[in-house]
């Protein structure tokens, strides 16, 4: 270590307000790859949750094909692939919020959060419309279920799981959207410097995770009916 | 004064013994080893007798070795173990079947001669039984302890269980997986007869005719026969020798009509319909019970005895690019 | 350790709208090829595509690329292994069932 | 805590005694008082666990039952084994021992999110009520496993409530191990790289690997269980179009590598222990670590070895059986580390290091059972019979709880500043021991002989070996109580030990006993190996009252 990263470790702590730096760590930089990997790590745990169902899934598609394409038939494409350009989208404003964060440049950082939150909103206006055509539809997977076709029992488990995993995946986009309007009220306090701004990383980091989530979902619910397999 | 070794009945139990004395040989040697190291290291090298430890930090061949005469070891204990579950897993053919239904808190048991049990199996000794097992209620086991063998019984699908008893007397039937309350009151009893005994008590039963006899008779008030007709002209497949054959579904995958595919087939006809026919037929879920659906299923299989010539069909016969029949 | 080794090499703006715009692409690439009928390839396209898909967001969104912590690669790297050895060992079962033609074996 | 650390840790203050009074204990961030919060909170789960455990051995006196309902009776061993694994084992020792010496070990001040680890205890505790109103408002009957559809939609207890409470402490555990992982990972001391790491940081490491990969599966599965039996929605009842069997696997996928969870730290703990007393470096250093992470990995590969009859395929099980088997090289290679660490040693016979041995045998014991149930058509006749209850009880109490008790022994001079009184000890280690073994061994017989699991009555011929159980189990549960006398009377009127009353290896010895809040006056730099014994005193004069820091 040369005097001049010792003047400069000085300097940004001298630099930072007190409340970024914690006590227990040596410098920001550990703290801020602390923060970064426990997030990432805590990610590792979100995966194989959902990871249950998914293979739940696997097994009940690879066991009746048929009835899950049937059950597919009922999705709402549009709605879905709708969904996913406004993820999609919402990811890139995140992401342009940890660039804006980095070079600390406040609004723009409030300015593509707010944005995400829309989006995010957006999303699950659409999910709830989606979810309401089910619901009118008789697809709710309780003693309302109603099914025409063949193998009602397995066109129900399609059903239980799509309400499932897009449940789970709401909820967290529930989640991820507090998240983001938390970061907006600290950004707005002018919490965030270039030098520190875990939370707005680790934030944007489970809000990507959601959407790769999305991403999965999209083509196992919504791209399952339209050929015959 | 109390038992220490079970009573060996099974042609399984004396193989299931020997691979226990080996493990028990192999293991033991090696326990008795660490202790007795550890043993003479406490007395030899206690601090009063050696103040100044040696420090030895490390062997590899030593580790090397140790680890690969270990997994050695252990690959005799796994193959040992797969050759008896592999033959506990593939019955014989013509061993006599019998069929299990087990529901909380009690077996029953259905001979193929019509003979119904409850809590209870007779069987004769030197012959190949096979269960075909199913569950009304919650998962359950059917363990003989004196034959060495067990198997889980499944709501909602068939598992199978063969033994052969190479012994006279009576054995204990457990149910292994917990069940509930009275788990431990699932108990029955299997008699293992000599060839007399079993012709005798066989004699004895079967009032009501066969168990093919019963599910024939179901299957007329059930209406089945309706479209399952014995001739080609059905809105149903005709039933005759399909047991056993692979038949070609409207997805053009082939499946291999088994007990699994025709329960399957009754209790939810959309899942699997044959080629060349509408899935009209209706769910029986609900409307037949499980002791029901085996009484038809062992009524199909009756069917497929072979008379000389061969049987009528209506069936799209199974191309042979159908490929390898899909598994259940 | 200058300050510009401390924070991390920032990855262009243009660059986000670049990876947005193939995200978009690919959506509507999958969306369209469902309505084709490739038989059991559909699956495994559609499978393709979203880990393609997946694989962007993590590498450039989430910053992977960029990421000089070995141990956050290791974390990711995980979770997808494990995700696979889950998926993988329970199928394992559910694909040979019935192989020996014996229900329950 | 943005204090400067030079500040703090003059040498009167420690962490018991930094601050005062009941909010000084709930509001704190510091690992320690955390440790001993966890410390007291599985002890009180313990007694419940073990008052269980007495209810289901008194029954098991008589083959006919007589004590208790049957009904009572499959809440006892439901709940005992609920209480035991999810409240006791699996916190006992990650959360205590790991939240006291991981950042002491690694020459850190605290873990890396002390506020989160505060919340993990605080979900601990919940999660811990609403199991304890779970016992109080009826109980639970499913068996510990939930199988399904006996749990989902035949049991009439309060298995969503209970479910609900796994569910919830499996995020304790989680954030716990996030915070360990990140801890062991960022906050070393300069120096102390991978290479010079105690092998309990590995040990903790792995296990917290486990359970951050392993536990959100057992979280789902509770979950959905409680969804179906709550909304009546199939997901694994066959009735409603789904496999039981998938239930099994996705519980198994978590509760087989949570047995490595249980374990795992105790080899961590023993490693200690045996360097320590036998004044020598670790035989295999890098052969110990490895194996620590081996038995993590390929822990996650053996599950259905559980569910050999339960009806999956064949080539399955074959597959599972050579996995199994796989997974145990690793854990022999560390028995034989053991032993050979204590070749040409300087042995002292303490308190913690009799623990040790016992782990040995017993874990040696346990291990080789574990062969027998690996091996497929062995397993088919034993399974779900007391074989697999001794065999488990063997690794998890004679294992886990030996090494949890030879762990508290060992460092109870560093959580209190005080001894424990040794010959006592001994005593209560060689209670144990025979207790132990009076209890489970018979068990072994028991299993082969046909003796089910979960049986509330029994066949009369299995009687005596029945009776023998019991009797040891009496003598285990005084051999129990002792420390936990002789633990409170030493708080008060034990012999205050120095810094290193062992003169053992490793950094969490060269602070003060007990350590102040901030642990270290200034961040420790390391330059030697782990288990520097050859530099360190040949003797441990265990009468001294202060020790000369080494290094």
């Amino acid at each position: 270590m040369s005097n001049i990263s010792q003047a400069t470790a000085v300097s940004i702590r001298e630099a930072v307000d007190k409340h970024s730096l914690h006590g227990h760590f040596a410098d920001l930089e550990q703290q801020r790859e602390a923060a970064k990997l426990g997030m990432w790590v805590f990610l590792a745990t979100e995966v194989m949750f959902f990871g249950g169902m998914i293979t739940g899934y696997v097994a009940y598609r690879d066991a009746y094909p048929a009835a899950f394409q049937a059950g597919s038939v009922h999705m709402l494409f549009v709605a879905g692939t709708l969904n996913t350009a406004l993820l999609i989208t919402a990811s890139l404003f995140v992401a342009l919020a940890v660039h804006a964060a980095r070079e600390g440049r406040r609004k723009a950082l409030i300015g593509c959060l707010a944005i995400s939150m829309f989006l995010g909103v957006c999303f699950l206006g659409v999910k709830g419309y989606e979810y309401y055509q089910h619901y009118l539809d008789h697809k709710v997977p309780t003693r309302s279920f109603q099914w025409d076709g063949p193998d009602p029992r397995h066109a129900e488990m399609f059903f239980v799981l799509y309400f499932f995993l897009t449940g789970f995946h709401a909820l967290h986009m529930v989640i991820g959207i507090s998240i983001l309007g938390f970061i907006i009220y600290f950004a707005y306090k002018g919490r965030y410097t270039p030098e520190y701004h875990n939370p707005v990383e680790n934030a944007a980091l489970y809000w990507h995770f959601v959407d790769i989530v999305w991403i999965f979902l999209y083509p196992m619910l919504y791209l399952v009916g339209h050929t015959h397999v | 004064m109390f038992p220490l070794w079970p009573i060996s009945a099974s042609t399984m139990s004396g193989q299931v013994d020997a691979l226990y004395i080996f493990l028990i040989a192999v293991t033991g040697t090696v326990t008795a080893l660490i202790c007795i190291l550890v043993l003479v290291f406490i007395f030899r090298y206690r601090h009063s007798k050696h103040p100044v430890a040696e420090q030895v930090t490390g062997s590899i061949p030593l580790e090397l070795t140790w680890s690969l005469v270990s997994l050695g070891i252990f690959m005799i204990f796994f193959l040992w173990g797969a050759n008896i579950y592999v033959a506990e897993a593939t019955p014989p053919k013509d061993s006599l079947q019998i069929y299990i239904v087990a529901k909380q808190w009690m077996w029953k048991t259905q001979h193929e001669n019509g003979e119904r049990e409850i809590n209870a199996l007779h069987v004769p000794v030197n012959r190949d039984v096979r269960l075909t097992m199913i569950s009304q209620d919650v998962i359950h086991s059917f363990w003989v302890p004196e034959f060495r063998i067990k198997a889980d019984v499944l709501p909602g699908r068939y598992t199978t269980l063969w033994f052969r008893a190479n012994r006279t007397g009576t054995y204990h039937l457990f149910c292994a997986e917990y069940c509930g309350t009275l788990h431990s009151g699932m108990l029955g009893k299997v008699v293992v007869l000599d060839d007399a005994k079993y012709q005798q008590w066989v004699s004895g039963g079967g009032e009501m005719g066969s168990f093919a006899a019963t599910g024939q008779k179901l299957f007329q008030q059930l209406g089945c026969a309706n479209c399952h007709r014995f001739d080609t002209q059905g809105r149903g497949p005709n039933l005759v020798g399909v047991y056993g054959k692979p038949v070609l579904l409207g997805s053009g995958r082939s499946v291999i009509a088994d007990d699994a595919y025709i329960r399957q087939h009754i209790l939810n006809p959309g899942s699997k319909v044959v080629a060349g026919f509408k899935p009209i037929m209706p769910s029986f879920q609900g409307i037949v019970t499980e002791d029901q659906t085996l009484s038809l299923i062992a009524y199909i299989k009756s069917l497929a005895t072979p008379e000389q010539r061969e049987p009528v069909s209506n069936r799209p016969p199974v191309p042979k690019s159908a490929g390898a029949p899909e598994v259940q | 350790m200058f300050k510009s080794d401390m924070t991390e090499k920032v990855a262009p703006k243009k660059m986000y709208i670049l990876i947005w715009a193939a995200l978009m692409c690919l959506t509507a690439l999958t969306g369209g090829i469902s309505f084709i009928n490739l038989g059991s390839w559909s699956t495994v396209v559609a499978f393709l595509i979203a880990t393609a898909k997946a694989g962007l967001v993590v590498t450039f969104f989430m910053h992977l690329r960029y990421e000089r912590q070995r141990t956050i690669w290791i974390w990711a790297a995980a979770s997808a292994i494990w995700l696979t050895l889950l998926i993988v060992l329970t199928m394992g079962d559910y694909l040979t069932r019935g192989f020996l033609r014996v229900p329950g074996k | 805590m943005a204090t400067s650390p030079q500040l703090e840790s003059s040498s009167s203050t420690d962490y018991l005694n930094a601050e005062y009074g009941v909010k000084s204990w709930l509001l704190t961030t510091d690992h320690k008082r955390i440790a001993i919060l966890y410390l007291a909170s599985i002890t009180f789960m313990f007694c419940i666990g073990a008052l269980f455990a007495l209810i289901i051995r008194l029954e098991l006196l008589t083959p006919d039952g007589t004590l208790v309902e049957a009904d009572t009776y499959n809440k006892m061993f439901t709940m005992h084994g609920l209480v035991m694994i999810f409240f006791f084992l699996i916190p006992s020792i990650p959360a205590v021992l790991g939240n006291f010496l991981i950042p002491l070990m690694i020459g850190a001040k605290d873990v890396a999110f002390p506020k989160l680890n505060l919340l993990s205890w605080y979900i601990y505790l919940f999660a811990a009520c609403m199991f304890i109103y779970t016992i109080l408002t009826g109980g639970l009957d499913t068996g510990w496993t939930f199988y399904t559809p006996l749990s989902t939609s035949y049991v009439s207890s309060s298995v969503v409530l209970g479910a609900l409470s796994i569910f919830v402490v499996g995020f304790s555990s989680i954030l716990t191990s996030l915070n360990f992982i990140v801890t062991i990972h960022r906050l070393r001391a300069p120096g102390l790289t991978w290479g010079r790491l105690p092998l309990f940081i590995w040990a903790s490491y792995a296990t917290s690997v486990i359970i951050v990969l392993g536990t959100p599966l057992i979280a789902i599965s509770m979950a959905l269980v409680a969804l179906e039996r709550f909304f009546g929605i199939g997901f694994f009842d066959p009735q409603l179009g789904g496999d039981p069997l998938l239930f099994q696997h996705l519980f198994w996928f978590y509760s087989h590598p949570a047995v490595y969870v249980m374990i795992l730290p105790g080899m961590g703990v023993i490693s200690e222990i045996i360097t320590c007393f036998s004044r020598k470096k670790v035989f295999g250093y890098w052969s110990m670590a490895l194996a620590i992470l081996a038995i993590a990995v390929f822990g996650f590969l053996v599950w259905a070895h559980h569910m050999f009859v339960a009806g999956i395929s064949v080539y399955s099980a074959l597959v599972f059986s050579f996995l199994s088997y796989l997974v145990a090289v690793p854990s022999a290679i560390k028995v034989f580390n053991w032993t050979a660490t204590m070749y040409r040693g300087s042995l002292y016979l303490t308190t913690p290091m009799l623990y040790a041995l016992g782990f040995i045998g017993l874990f040696t014991m346990g291990g080789m059972t574990g062969l027998f149930l690996a091996s497929l058509g062995f397993d088919v006749h034993v399974t779900d019979s007391y074989f697999v209850v001794a065999h488990f009880h063997y690794i998890m109490v004679g294992g886990m709880v030996t090494a949890f008790m030879g762990g508290i022994h060992f460092y109870w001079p560093k959580i209190s500043g005080r001894m424990y009184p040794e010959t006592w000890g001994r005593v209560a280690a060689a209670i144990i021991f025979i207790g132990f073994n009076l209890t489970f061994f018979p068990q072994f017989i028991l299993g082969y002989l046909g003796m089910n699991r979960r049986y509330w009555h029994y066949l009369p011929q299995f009687q005596v070996l029945n009776v023998l159980s019991t009797a040891g189990a009496s003598i285990l549960g005084i051999g129990y109580l002792l420390p936990l006398g002789y633990f409170a009377w030493s708080i008060r009127y034990g012999r205050r030990v120095g810094n290193n009353p062992w003169n053992a290896a490793g950094l969490e010895w060269t602070t003060s006993s007990p350590p102040p809040t901030h642990n270290f006056g200034e961040t420790p730099i390391v330059t030697w190996e782990a288990y520097n014994y050859d530099e360190l005193p040949k003797d441990i004069d265990m009468r001294r009252e202060e020790t000369v820091v080494q290094h």
